[in-house]
């Protein structure tokens, strides 16, 4: 469960001094599946990184699965962040001089378990983001849904409770967004706690039961639709 | 680790093996014994530096023209031309 | 198992994955390395194997002096010191530059006397089968290996003609040359029996070059010195303390000024290590700005760096003085060499013995390793604190 | 320029201090601006930059504090070596007492070995919490801690220049002999001395794993105060297989294989490690098990390798010195 409270961002200071949120506050239950919508600027980014704990915000408290992570010092964000939260960018941000495989390992380095456990949850997030054919190859080489697919897995080798995505499809054809809300979908009955930044007009009318949230400005449209 | 890393590391491994081998297995007292015998023979211990004639050639010795430091040292030639 | 290790393994697959870019930094310190512990190994080993021979050398020698500088010392001297209480083993000697005009070279002569029973049994070990009597009986010498070339060079084929200070030439046979080995103290010398020495130096019967002597009890060394100063006010000694300090000080101070050039030589790589790592190419931002976005913390970011300068600076280092190990006892150290020996004389090829001091080994490693992370650390802790959001941005 | 200050080693030694200070100082100027515009509570940019130059600060001393461990055992080594170049010193024992900074140098440097490590421990506790509560703590720590560092690159300075070539020094038996030198504290003797550190040790196993955390810091300094000197008039003795060899230096040479740097090394760590554990588990209220664990393993194999010295003597001779 995600809990935002009276959550603010600034950015500069004085004559520069520029809100990228302004006094939001919402709810995502378990298991829920929110689209965040609105054009670029309008915050929801900025929202999703809070979330993530890649950034902190002005004012306000935001709670994710019981913990306070508005306010974490970086060693216990990063550890959240590896434990909790799975990422997709925009960008795909994958490291281009790695492999597949090596791309999705990354999360787990520091978690404690051994190789040979890693390189299976590996294995197990490739195959569910039907990646596993390509897992031996450079990401450099690869087309933008593979790298979307190994983007996936990524974000899915820690078994993450929350799914965070920042523009999914923005860099996607028709065909493989289609297919990535596909996968969301599947990943969504699976339980998790999924949320998506986009103005993606595709998202307006998923196939299952989610809940659209627009943005503008920094703040909260209506709710729902 | 990868292959490379341990491929790299086994062959630094190797090479510095090789080394301490080599010191390890260096005969030192046939060559030591050796020089002692030249100087039980001699007597002197200077190292054969490859020094012009004009340069000190035995340790400790100065070697310097009392009246002009830059001239060749008057010490240096009486060897040659003793009287 | 340290090869189940999931940080040593991405730690490595990084490495070698951009050694591109550790590439450049690793072969500079390397040739640093290499070049610096060369020279520490050459004077380490040169200096060991001198000391080593100090152990034969006499405790005193004497000499006379003339206005400031040695001339020949009367034999009579020698009868008076052996009165001396607590002196042993005096020996006069004759030795001396012979100096080969037309090249501007010279030999270090050496008079051997056949009486001296240590010595003639030192040779017959030094020169396998050799027959003192008749070594002694007629004129002939042994030489050096660097006097046997240069002679060679000059047709000297197994004789060669010593011109006295009277002007006669004196026809001197080769008898045998010395082992290779020796060269670092043997190479320009030439050993023959004292009498011809004598005659080749010009010296009168009653003339010696120089009498050396042994004092075994060092208490009594000052003591002993007062009283050589009474048999001549010409007398000067030398003690073997006094060469003890000179081979200290020989190579001490070519390596010291080899360290200073060191020292700067490694400012500069620093310099060029804080450009390095300052200056962060925006693909390494991005890639750090991943790792933190998925999960690295900075103290994980701070780890990887720090194991990845440890392993640049262990195996260069590693590498460096593996090479200079190579460079100098296996292949002689062509051309470094000569900066040790100096090229002013007849050509000289040392066999060294390995030596290497260790502690040597670790000043060399804390000098090179301390500037290396001192250089590095702020820089990655730079890039480390970026938010990842600016970072991958 | 004298000829100490040439010497590879010294010019070394004091290159590498003279980089670390300089890393320190950065270090120092960084925990003054963490102490001055700390404030957790606040949301700003400030605050978030300050949390992140914390992390230099801990590199640094990580860094430096590692350095450092390697650097005591070098600064002992160059020390033996001048003992070439100063007349009548035979090891580092008379070099120290060249001049009167060289004690209180080393002294200083064993403590601040002991402060570094104790700093590290409090910054794990710190970083373990999610509110950093010993932030105020750690700064004001390493502060005193700079301050015992920059007088310690002093004395470096003044040890080193101070040094006379000319003049010759104690060798260490005379500092330590039975004539003029300093002799056993509290009126022990041999005999009492031993049975003194057997005991030591005893306890010190015995109420490790107890909760009395003063008697336990207590005993471990005491110990180790006490396992030098029977180290230095007794067991060194066993070492050298010389009744009057009573230096804590000469062990360090190669004829005794280096052991003094693994003897003085265990005693140092396991002291070290006893007392911290104390110190976490009384004014932290931490779990320190495992530090009490290798505290005793290491002062076990010191007492050990001490008494085997002793052991081996008597098997090899039947007689004890």
């Amino acid at each position: 469960m995600i809990r935002i409270e009276d959550v603010g961002k600034r950015f500069g200071e004085g004559e520069n001094l520029f809100e990228a949120l302004k006094s939001i506050t919402l709810e995502v239950e378990e298991g829920e599946c929110v689209i965040l919508s609105g054009i670029s600027g309008s915050g929801k980014s900025t929202l999703l990184s809070l979330i993530a704990a890649l950034d902190r915000p002005s004012s306000g408290k935001i709670v994710v699965e019981g913990e306070l992570v508005s306010k974490l010092p970086d060693l216990h964000a990063s550890a959240y962040r590896a434990k909790t939260i799975g990422v997709i960018f925009q960008h795909f941000n994958l490291i281009e001089s790695l492999s597949v495989e090596e791309n999705v390992i990354v999360p787990l380095i520091n978690s404690g378990l051994d190789m040979p456990a890693i390189r299976k949850m590996a294995e197990q997030s490739m195959q569910r983001a039907s990646i596993l054919h390509k897992a031996s190859q450079d990401v450099a080489s690869l087309s933008g849904g593979e790298k979307q697919r190994c983007a996936i897995a990524r974000a899915l080798v820690n078994d993450p409770k929350v799914i965070l995505c920042d523009e999914p499809t923005a860099n996607l054809d028709r065909e493989n967004s289609l297919r990535f809300i596909d996968t969301i979908q599947k990943l969504n009955q699976a339980g998790k706690t999924i949320v998506i930044a986009t103005h993606d007009p595709l998202f307006e009318a998923l196939p299952f039961e989610s809940r659209v949230i627009h943005m503008a400005d920094g703040m909260i449209g209506k709710h729902g639709e | 680790m990868i292959k490379q890393f341990i491929g790299s590391a086994a062959f630094l491994m190797v090479v510095t093996g090789m080394a301490v081998g080599h010191y390890l297995s260096a005969d030192k007292i046939s060559h030591k014994k050796a020089f002692s015998d030249v100087v039980a023979v001699t007597g002197i211990v200077s190292p054969s530096l490859s020094t012009a004639f004009y340069e000190p050639a035995f340790l400790g010795e100065e070697i310097e023209h009392p009246a002009s430091p830059q001239m060749q040292s008057l010490n240096r030639m009486e060897f040659v031309y003793a009287e | 198992m340290l090869s189940r290790s999931p940080f040593l393994h991405f730690l490595t697959l990084l490495l070698f994955k951009q050694k591109s870019k550790h590439l450049g930094i690793m072969s500079i310190s390397v040739v640093m390395i290499a070049l610096v512990s060369a020279v520490l190994f050459i004077s380490s080993s040169l200096q060991q194997t001198l000391q080593d021979t100090l152990d034969e050398q006499a405790d005193f020698t004497v000499t006379r002096i003339e206005a400031g500088r040695p001339v020949s010392t009367p034999l009579a001297w020698a009868d008076r010191i052996i009165e001396i209480e607590g002196v042993s083993q005096v020996a006069p000697r004759i030795h001396g530059r012979y100096f080969y005009a037309p090249r501007e070279e010279s030999f270090l002569v050496v008079g051997i006397d056949f009486f001296d029973e240590q010595g003639s049994k030192a040779l017959e070990s030094l020169v396998k089968g050799i027959d003192l009597k008749q070594f002694f009986a007629e004129e002939s010498m042994i030489v050096g290996e660097g006097v046997k070339a240069f002679l060679q060079k000059h047709y000297y084929k197994d004789t060669f003609s010593f011109k006295t200070p009277r002007g006669q030439f004196k026809k001197v046979k080769i008898y045998e040359v010395l082992p290779g080995s020796l060269n670092l103290l043997a190479n320009d010398m030439i050993i023959m029996p004292i009498g011809l020495a004598r005659e080749i130096f010009g010296l009168k019967e009653d003339e010696v070059t120089d009498i050396t002597f042994n004092v075994p009890n060092d208490a009594e060394w000052d003591n002993v010195i007062g009283k050589l100063h009474l048999v001549d006010y010409e007398i000067r000694v030398v003690e073997k303390r006094e060469v003890e300090k000179a081979y200290e000080n020989l190579y001490n101070y070519k390596g010291g000024i080899f360290l200073i050039l060191y020292i700067i030589a490694l400012l500069t790589l620093m310099l060029i290590l804080y450009q390095r790592y300052a200056m962060v190419y925006s693909h390494e931002r991005k890639e750090i700005g991943i790792l933190r976005a998925v999960g690295w913390s900075i103290r994980d970011i701070l780890k990887l760096k720090f194991y990845e300068t440890m392993i640049l600076v262990m195996s260069s280092f590693v590498i460096g003085t593996v090479a200079a190990y190579g460079y100098v006892f296996v292949l002689g150290a062509p051309i470094l060499i000569e900066i040790f020996l100096g090229g002013a004389n007849l050509e000289n090829q040392v066999q060294m013995i390995p030596e290497v001091s260790f502690g040597t080994l670790g000043s060399l490693f804390l000098l090179y390793a301390v500037p290396f992370f001192a250089a590095v650390l702020i820089p990655s802790w730079r890039v480390a604190v970026i938010p990842p959001k600016e970072a991958m941005r | 320029m004298n000829e100490i200050l040439l010497s590879s080693e010294v010019i070394v030694y004091l290159l590498s201090e003279a980089l670390l200070y300089l890393l320190l100082f950065i270090a120092a100027i960084a925990t003054l601006g963490i102490l001055k515009g700390w404030n957790f509570d606040r949301f700003t940019k400030r605050q978030f930059d300050l949390e992140n130059r914390s992390y230099l600060v801990m590199s640094i001393i990580f860094f430096v504090l590692g350095l450092k461990m390697l650097l005591l055992p070098y600064f002992a080594y160059t020390i033996d070596a001048l003992s070439l170049l100063v007349p009548g010193a035979m090891c580092a024992a008379g070099v120290i007492d060249a001049n009167d900074y060289g004690s209180p140098l080393l002294l200083l440097k064993i403590i601040i070995l002991f402060l570094s490590g104790l700093w590290l421990g409090i910054n794990r506790l710190d970083l373990e919490e999610k509110h950093y509560p010993y932030m105020k703590l750690k700064s004001w720590f390493y502060l005193l801690l700079f301050i015992l560092l920059s007088a310690e690159i002093v004395l470096d300075i003044l040890y080193f220049t101070h040094i006379e070539t000319t003049n010759p020094v104690s060798c260490c038996s005379v500092i330590f002999g039975e004539i003029g030198g300093n002799s056993l504290p509290l009126g022990l003797d041999i005999p009492k001395l031993l049975i003194l550190f057997y005991l030591l040790y005893a306890l010190l196993v015995l109420i490790v794993f107890t909760g009395h955390y003063l008697v336990r810091i207590a005993a471990s300094l005491f110990f180790a105060m006490i396992a030098y000197y029977s180290v230095v008039y007794f067991f060194g003795t066993y070492i050298y297989e010389l009744p009057t060899h009573r230096c804590p230096f000469c062990m360090m040479q190669a004829e005794y294989r280096y052991i003094g740097y693994l003897l003085w090394g265990l005693l140092f760590t396991g002291t070290f490690l006893a007392i911290e554990s104390a110190v976490m588990e009384g004014i932290f209220g931490r779990d320190a098990l495992k530090l009490k664990k290798i505290s005793i393993g290491f002062l076990t194999l010191f007492v050990l390798l001490c008494s085997s010295y002793v052991g081996l003597y008597y098997l090899k001779n039947g007689v004890l010195l």
